[in-house]
Order: structure tokens, then C-alpha cells, then sequence
């Protein structure tokens, strides 16, 4: 077990590709993303799955520690040009080796 | 009008589930349409109505009547959202002008959809080729709006979206999916509409009548948004699609449509986009607030359209084509 | 009664397709319709059951008939919760009692759905306005619960909960899209059921099927909470349905219904409710505990009533009938 | 970046509304809801995404952490009555600043 | 042949659909068929194949031509995965070629239907009961896939999976509600069909359009995973399809098949599983690789049978059968 | 309140059956389950929600601080072998009571 951070952004989904991009170009390769997420925030005022638009996205990504500076720099424009937030906590990595015999 | 074409619209089933939707959230039902179902409906419609639309396009072929039409349609799809615009910036900063100016200058396709089958039942003919219209009025309205951003903001940054904005324009997944449809149903023509019409067409009031009755849902779940709009957008939302309409009847007259495609230009003339616009809008001009284009054209333009807008609209056509 | 009319019945796509559901679960195969599939399903039978019970009430108009009909099943909605609380409070305590009064009281719109398909299939004739009939045994039941519990329990608290009640009651969505569905059947008439009727009546079979499908995976899956239920409750879950039909059927009789409405009330008498009772329910006696009264109604009763309590009251009423 | 606190509930769906509820009396405003989550707890023995009205949502909220005894003390009798369970973390919010124009 | 076979397959609506879909991901359009829709286009495409198929086994009877045409199915069912897997090894470990072997080897219910939707649309008479080869070549390439493995590799642990094995083969929900949708066909018969056609039948080619679409979006997403597999196996899942076609359609005209029950047993034969397989596969042999045995299935054979290997292996039928 | 651990998993939806088996063995027995998980890790290369077998859950489970050692000791085979990760961390537990009457 070794310590590594944990990235939460909910953010709406038409930002998700530009996040995950954001996330990659920072270091952080891997992830998890929870669809069709209702919220209320600071910019709508509402629960908003209604339409096909205006659902959030969930994002996880675990990442070494010094990644979240970069991670911080690259998301931070994104997220006040077009809303959500980003958070960030500590983990503990149970490391496991896959077992992939090629690629 | 002696008001029986209201009421023939009313008592139409799909109608009716608008109305029980609305009810529900209302009297705080928990009845709902559980996410991706409402999707799905709208992907269903889109298709049937596109590939139905190509299927009698390949019958009528383009005649001048036909490219008149598209042209009429293209003209709106462009001088709406400029107009409005300057309407709208009397109360509203420019960012929100041009958000709502795009997305009345854009369709809905349900409320088109719900005119053809209200013409349906009054045994009314219109012509295929109108969803070739519908089709090309989606889209100009996205562009005439980023236009119109950049010409009264000053933003460095907005010129790089540019690509994105005709992504967003001519790629989002309505048109994408009723363009597509259309050309498939152009290609495959009477055949291929003879294996999918239980499908495409046997399912159709159907599924149109889920949709609403999930639309009613909605809109009713936006009605309380209205509060923060004010009553000048109330009052545009209701009184700019008349306008539209009538706007749109005249040009119909001018250009010799029959009173059904009269009556669908209208009705393209007078809705407003609430799927297609507004994702393009987030992503283009994020600094617009979402509740104000979305709630207008949901909460109060849509509701207005399909109940009293299109049997006025055709009461309209009743007197001008007499 | 030779065995025909169970073979019959189960011979029935739909009840084949339950035991494949069931199949699936005791075999381990991964088999699941997806969430929000089932409750998309349960939707489009409410709604279809119910239009078509709106068009043909206002076919059939309220006759004393009906009237008398609707009268009994009232009073069954409301009888048979109180009676058989008593016989619950044998072995339970009231919570649990009243929670499971209430779901026998109450009706599975499912269970009636298999029903008049299989009176279909045998060609006896059943009326319309039997939906309304369904539609009224849903509520009261959840109220007369709540009243045993006010009743016989002492907690200052509850009082608050009435209005909550009655909404959980009389809206939950399961019987608001069946109300709402009915009414707008009425509203829009024959005329409005020839546009919907693909929709309506085409698929009607197929999604009972597939509903049919996946509570054969529901059903089975809550098998091994029966261990925890107990032979009292199993007991119990099949009996009480007899005996209910067998009220019924008596009522019936001396109404003078006709037969297939007579299966259909007893149907209704036997059902017991998976869906609106419990969640309404679970809401306002949380004290009850969920797997005593989703399990008995969800992984006996029901399977018992489609596959042996259908024909099982059918040779009934051939009999009383004769 | 500063520290808030994560709020985390998981509950029958049906205790929804009463449990956003409350954290806005409580002074929580933002949160995102996850639905049709299965799930076993003390209370009911079994996956339970089978029917309407048995699925679970997942709930979270990020406040500020002086408000978390008022969490706590309005949601604490909800959970006692309908069931549900709700657990209090912590983590670093990368502020971001909305840039909605008009409301 | 003269193009026109591939033009006339292409102008099929499902095909275009097709495209559309890959188009759609190639041009970037967020057009999406949100899940769980696609699985539940193929739970009803497997019910809908197996169901029809069951009905009409029942009416031809199980005579010597059946027997033959399934022990056909049997053998290349077990043959296929074996050669395959040596000329795998030529390029890849045990673990992807086993995989990919087992993949080649069993079938794909989508082609088979396209297929038949196909002949459907020339007028080529098939029979029902390759259905019931279609179920019978589903499962034996995964259990041979693991012999192999087992045989050609050394791992203790290896031996515990069988029971694992076994119920992936034949209790996976591909396999099952297929045949349990056949089996239930059989014992429903024309009765049972008459009252599921609108739903089973009507619907078909509309569910099927629709699965397309999303198989095109899917297929398009994987084509960026080709570059990773490599030029041989990208050769391998265009060549192995036709060689295993050439195959069958000689075993075909060897025990005298009519020429429609030829071309649906040459697709059986050229088509690999993307569903059914790969998830068994992810199980029982977690060492290889998904990206291979999935990419290759989904990105090339599947669009290459569809859209060339139809009419390809039908202008082979008429060469061999003249 | 007092303080427990928090154990998330990322796998294949295939796994699931495995991983809370394995959890249960190891004494933790109430779990949340999102499936529909969307993701990209070190094993496959891409979004993979498109097709019926391909798509993760994320398994949220509490337990008291002292199960974290068999749980690790659990899963790690499992997740060697299948893929998936495993991240655990700190939060507080708010008690709640549940209201069962029998059971
Ligand atoms: N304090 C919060 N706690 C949890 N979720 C939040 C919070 N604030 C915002 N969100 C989520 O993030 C989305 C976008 O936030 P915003 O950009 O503030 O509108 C909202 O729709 C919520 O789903
Ligand atoms: N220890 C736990 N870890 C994760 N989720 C839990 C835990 N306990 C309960 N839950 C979730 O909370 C729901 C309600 O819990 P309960 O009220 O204990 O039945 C369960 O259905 C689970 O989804
Ligand atoms: N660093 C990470 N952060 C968040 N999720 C991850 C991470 N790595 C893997 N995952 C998730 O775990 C799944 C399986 O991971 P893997 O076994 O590495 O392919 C992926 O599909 C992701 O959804
Ligand atoms: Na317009
Ligand atoms: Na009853
Ligand atoms: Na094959």
C-alpha cells in the first residue's frame, strides 16, 4: 500500500472529453466516469437530468501525489470558463500487477 | 375561430399526455420517464421523421416549389435570430440576447412533429420535403448567434472556437441523426420504407405521445424557473413565435405554399430549439445563462405551440388562403 | 378441471417467458433486462391498459352494471386488508401485519394484464371498464393499512404523516399513468385509439412478455428470502389469494357479472401488490420490514396466481356459472 | 486550494427529497446524486435494483466544514427512520470562480 | 458478379445505418446510443431470432436434412477454433491465439440476421431451423478455445475453471435467452406466433436498423485499437471469414442445402462472436489480451461480412450451385 | 461519530460476483454498487461502456479500521488476476439506528 491522490470533478457532461484530455496531458492516464449524474450547483439553480444536455458527469482519477499540481494548473481555466468543481483527498493504493500477456 | 380547433388539438392523445405530465409534476406525482428512456424517444422520433421525410422527398424530387421552399426557410432560420437579438438586448446583456436569438431562430422538431399529426387528423396534405426544411433551419441560427457574440463582445479568446462551432452547428447528434435519416431514406426510397414502416411509422403517435407525456414533465418541472426570467421574456416567448408565424404565413403566401406546408413553415418559424441549440450554446457561449434559453423556450414557447399556437397558426391560414 | 386450462396458460408466451426468467436465476446464467428497461415496461402496460379501458368505458357508458361492479370492488379493496390484519397479527406484529394487509388488499396490474390475455386467448368476452375497476382497488388499501397502524399502535408522530399518505396513495405513479391513461382514453375515444392502437395493442404482447421475462429473474432472486419469511407467510401467500377469488367470485356471482369480468374481479380480489404498496409503503410504516412484504406478494403469490390461480378461477366460475 | 468536508449518503431513493432537504436547511446547497445504485446493508438483506422502488441513490455533498454539525443533526432522525447511512470526509477544494453572466 | 449484389445489400436501410454510425464517430458528431439501449436491442433481437426460429422448427419437423445441417454446424463449430489457433500461434502467445481462435469459431447473431434480412429482401427461401444451428455454434469454440489453452500452456490453477467454463458457454445470456427464446417458440408454435408477430415481426427490421446504427459507432470507436493488433491480424479477419465461408459453403452443397439455408450457414461459418465469447474469454483466460479478439471481431470482420461478405459469399452460391 | 475505512474497487462488471464474495468473507458485509462505469487503466486502452461486457462498477464498502487487513489479503489475487484497483481511506461514520421491527 503506498499513498496517492484522488481527484473528484463534477463537471457537466459536454465538458468530459475536454477534461479527460486536461487529465492525460497532466500525467493521469487512468480513470472512471459515472454518467448521468443530477446536481445542483452554484451556476443552475436545479436538479437538471431532464434533457439530454444538461447532465453531469463524475470523474475519478487516482493519481501519484506530485501529479496534482499540474493536474490543478490545467483543470482550473476549464472549470471557471465553463463550471464544475474539482476536489481533491488522500488514498491508499492496493497495487496490483495485471496480467496482460501482450499488447 | 369558433375555438373547435383548439379543441380537436386538445383532445388529441398525445396532447392530453403533455397535459397529464404537467399535472403530475403539479400535484407532486413521482411518475417519471427514467433517464436514457427520454433519448431514446427523441432518437426514435428524429429517425422516423427523417427517413420518412427522405422517403417522400425521393417521390416529390426537387422541383422549383421544393427550392423555394428550402430557400424561405434558410431566410428565417437567418433574419429571426438577428431580429430578436435586438429585441432581446433591450433587457438583456449580449451574451443572453444571442443565446436566446439562436435559439428561437432554430426548431423544435416535437412541435413540428405534432403538427403534422394534428394536419393528420384533419385529413390536411403537406409534403415531405418539409422535414428537408426543418433540417435546414437546425443549424444557421447557431452560427448567426456566434455572430452576433463577436460583433458586440470583445473576447481574444472566442475567435479559436471556431471550428468547434460548426462542429457543434452541423455535427451535434439531432441534426446528425435527422440529416442522416433523411439521406438514408433518400437512398433506400419506397422499399426501404416498406420494411421499416411498422417500425417508423406504426410507432410513432405512440412514442410521440410518451415523449410529451415526458416533455410535460419537464416543462412543468421548469415552470418555476420562469420566476427569475421576468416577465419581459414570458411575454417574448409567447408573443415572438406569433410574430414568427405570422412573419412566416405571409412569406408562405408570397411564395404560393399549399396551406399544410404553409402551416408547417409556421410552425418551424414560430418553435424554438430547447436540445440542439442549447448544447451548442454551453459550449460556445458559456458566459449565457442556461435557465434563462433553456426555460423560455421549454417552459413557455413549446407548451404555447403545441396547444394554442397551431390551431392558430391554422385559423391564420384559414383567412389568409380564403 | 382435466389439467387443460393450467396447460393452456402456461403454454402462453408470456408465462413460458416467466419460467425462463425464473430458469435464468436457478441456473446462474447471467440474464438481467437492464435498469431502467422493467420500469419502462411497467409504464407502457399501465398506459396501455388503461387507454384502452378509458376507449372502451366510453364505449360501454356507466351503466348500473359498472357501477355495481366498481361498488364491489371497493369494498373488497377495503375488507380485505382489515381481514386478513387479523389474521397476520396471529404471528406478526401490527407493522409487519398491516404492511402485508395492505399488499393483499391491493391489486398487481400484471397479474390482471396475464388474465385477460388468457381470457383472450380462450375467446371469452370481459368489458373495459374492468380497468376502472383495477384502477380503484390500488389505493384504498394503503389507507386502510395506515388506519390498523394508527390503530393499534401507539407513536405520536404518525399523525403528521396523513397528507403523505394520500399522496403516496392516490399519486404514485403507478396509478396516476393508470388514472391518467383511463381518462384520456375517455377523453379521446375511439378516435384517438385508431391512431394509437400499433403502439397500444401491437407490442401489448411482446412487452408482457418481456416484463413477464423479467419478473421470472425478480421473482427467483427473492426465492431465498423466503427462508427468512417463514411457513406461516408462504402459507399464507397462497391461500389468502384462493380465498379472496373465492369472496370474489361469490360477489361476482351475485351481481350477476358476467364471466370473463368475473376471472377479472377475481384476479383482482387474489393479486397482490409489488410495486405501488410497498414503495408507498416503505414510506409511510417504515417500521415494516420490506422483505416480509415484497417477497411474499413478488415470489409467491404472483408466480401462484399466473400459472395456477388464473385457470384455477376460471374452472371456479365454470362451475358457480353453470 | 482549502480544506471542506465531503459528505457521503447512501438511501432509498424515496428519502431523496428529505434528505436534500435538509441539507439545505442545514446550509449545504451544492451536491450530485447517483441513482440506481444496488447495495447491501444492516437493513435489508439483498441486492435490491430489482424494482421501482427499492433502488438506492448515493448522494454527495462538499460544505464548508462548520457546517457539519448541522448535517449531521438534521439528517441523524432520517436516517434512524428510513434507513441509510451517511459518513463525513475530508478533502481540498480547487476553488474555481463561475463565470455566468447575468441571473 | 456484378457489383449489383453488394449495391443491393448496401441500400438496405439497416447497412446505411450502418455507416452512419461509423460516420458518425469519424466526423465527431456526439451522436450516441445511450446505454443500456443497445443491450436491450439485442436481448430483443435474440428473442425475436430464437422465438420465429422456434415456430418454425415446429412446423417443418426435425427431418434428416435438419440433422445433417446441425451436425455441419457442430463440426466446424469444433473445427474452426482448432486451425485457427495454429495459424495464430504463428504470430501470437497461447493465451490471444486460444482467444482469438474461440472468437473465429463461434458466431455472430447480428450477421446471421443481416443475413436473412437479406435473403428476405431478394426473395431466397431459408429455413427456420438454421436457427437452430445459429444456437448450437455459439458455445463449443469457447469450450475448445480453453482445451487448447490448457493443453498448450502450463498453469495449475487452471484446472478449477471448468465448471466456470461450462456455464459461460452455455448459460452466458446470449446463449441462453436465444435458446430458451427457440425452445419456446417450439412449444408456443403458430399459435403463440399469431399473437407476438406485430411485436416479433413487425418491429424487426427497425430494432435491427437501430442495433446497427450503434454497432457502426462502436465498430468506428474500435478502428483506433487496429493499429495496436498489427497488419496480420487485421489480414487474418478479413481472410479467415472468406476461407471459413469457402468451407462451409462446400460442406453446404456437399449435403445438399437449398441455397438460402448455404448462405446463412457460410455467414455462421465467417462470422466471430464480439459479445458472447469476449466475455467468456475475459473470464476463463483473463491473460488474453481483449483489445485483439474484440477489435478484430468488431472493427473488421463484423463490417466486412455485412457489408461484402454477404453478397460475396451469395455470388460464391450461385457459382457453386449453377 | 467515529472513524472507519473506506475501501473502493474499479473492475470489470464481470468480477463483481467475485470481489463481494470476497469482501464478505473478509467480514465486510454492507457494500453500494454503481455499475455503468465508464474508464481507462493500465490494462485496456479505451473507453469501454460501448458493449454488454465490457463496462466497470465502482464498489464503495465501510468497514471498521481493523477488516482492512483480509480484505487486502482478499482481493489482491483477484484483482491480479482480472484486473481493477482498490484504493482505500479515512472517514468519520455518522451512527444511525435502523427501525426494523422483525426480522
Ligand atoms: N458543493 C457541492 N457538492 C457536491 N456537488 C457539487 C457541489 N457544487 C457543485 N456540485 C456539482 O457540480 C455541478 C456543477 O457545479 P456548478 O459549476 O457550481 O454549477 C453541479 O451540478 C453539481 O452536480
Ligand atoms: N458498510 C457499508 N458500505 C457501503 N454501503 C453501505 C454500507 N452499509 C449500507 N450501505 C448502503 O446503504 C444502503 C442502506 O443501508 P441500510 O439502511 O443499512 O440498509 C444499503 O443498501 C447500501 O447500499
Ligand atoms: N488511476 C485510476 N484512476 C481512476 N480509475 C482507474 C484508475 N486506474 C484504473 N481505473 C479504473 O479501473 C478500471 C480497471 O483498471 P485496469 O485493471 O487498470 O484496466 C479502469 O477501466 C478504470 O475505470
Ligand atoms: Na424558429
Ligand atoms: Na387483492
Ligand atoms: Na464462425
Amino acid at each position: 500500500m503506498h499513498a496517492v491522490k484522488r481527484i473528484e470533478i463534477i463537471a457537466n457532461s459536454f465538458e468530459l472529453g475536454k477534461i479527460l484530455d486536461s487529465l492525460n496531458k497532466a500525467g493521469v492516464h487512468g480513470h472512471a466516469v459515472i454518467r448521468n449524474v443530477a446536481g445542483k450547483g452554484l451556476r443552475d439553480g436545479h436538479e437538471d437530468l431532464d434533457m439530454t444536455m444538461l447532465d453531469n458527469v463524475y470523474i475519478i482519477a487516482f493519481c501519484k501525489p506530485d501529479l496534482i499540481k499540474p493536474v490543478v494548473e490545467n483543470l482550473t481555466p476549464l472549470l471557471n470558463k465553463f463550471g464544475g468543481t474539482c476536489y481533491i483527498s488522500e488514498v491508499m493504493e492496493i497495487r496490483s500487477i495485471k496480467c496482460v500477456a501482450s499488447l | 375561430m369558433d375555438g373547435s380547433l383548439i379543441i380537436s388539438n386538445i383532445l388529441n392523445p398525445p396532447i392530453l399526455f403533455f397535459f397529464l405530465g404537467m399535472t403530475a409534476v403539479l400535484v407532486k406525482s413521482d411518475l417519471e420517464i427514467p433517464p436514457p428512456v427520454p433519448k431514446l424517444l427523441s432518437l426514435y422520433l428524429l429517425f422516423a421523421i427523417g427517413f420518412k421525410g427522405g422517403v417522400e422527398l425521393i417521390k416529390s424530387g426537387i422541383t422549383q416549389e421544393v427550392a423555394l421552399t428550402l430557400l424561405a426557410a434558410m431566410l428565417m432560420a437567418c433574419f429571426v435570430p438577428i431580429y430578436t437579438f435586438f429585441i432581446l438586448k433591450l433587457k438583456l446583456d449580449n451574451y443572453d440576447a444571442a443565446a436566446i436569438a439562436a435559439t428561437y431562430g432554430s426548431i423544435s422538431a416535437v412541435t413540428f412533429i405534432t403538427a403534422s399529426a394534428f394536419l393528420t387528423e384533419l385529413g390536411i396534405a403537406f409534403d415531405g420535403y418539409m422535414v428537408a426544411a426543418l433540417a435546414l433551419m437546425e443549424s444557421p441560427a447557431i452560427i448567426v448567434g456566434l455572430i452576433l457574440v463577436n460583433l458586440f463582445t470583445v473576447d481574444e479568446k472566442r475567435e479559436l472556437a471556431w471550428s468547434e462551432v460548426l462542429k457543434e452547428a452541423f455535427l451535434n447528434s439531432s441534426v446528425f441523426l435527422l440529416v442522416g435519416s433523411l439521406l438514408i431514406g433518400l437512398l433506400s426510397g419506397e422499399h426501404g420504407w416498406k420494411v421499416m414502416e411498422p417500425f417508423a411509422q406504426g410507432l410513432f403517435y405512440g412514442m410521440l405521445t410518451f415523449f410529451l407525456l415526458d416533455m410535460g414533465l419537464v416543462a412543468a418541472r421548469r415552470i418555476k424557473d420562469l420566476q427569475k426570467t421576468g416577465v419581459f421574456l414570458i411575454s417574448f416567448a409567447i408573443l415572438i413565435p406569433i410574430l414568427n408565424a405570422g412573419i412566416g404565413l405571409l412569406i408562405a403566401k408570397l411564395i404560393g405554399m399549399p396551406q399544410g406546408n404553409a402551416l408547417l413553415f409556421a410552425v418551424l418559424c414560430a418553435s424554438a430549439s430547447y436540445i440542439a441549440v442549447p448544447a451548442a450554446i454551453r459550449i460556445t457561449v458559456p458566459e449565457a445563462n442556461p435557465s434563462l434559453y433553456v426555460s423560455t423556450a421549454l417552459a413557455v414557447t413549446f407548451p404555447f405551440n403545441i396547444i394554442v399556437g397551431i390551431p392558430l397558426y391554422l385559423y391564420g391560414i384559414e383567412l389568409l388562403w380564403r
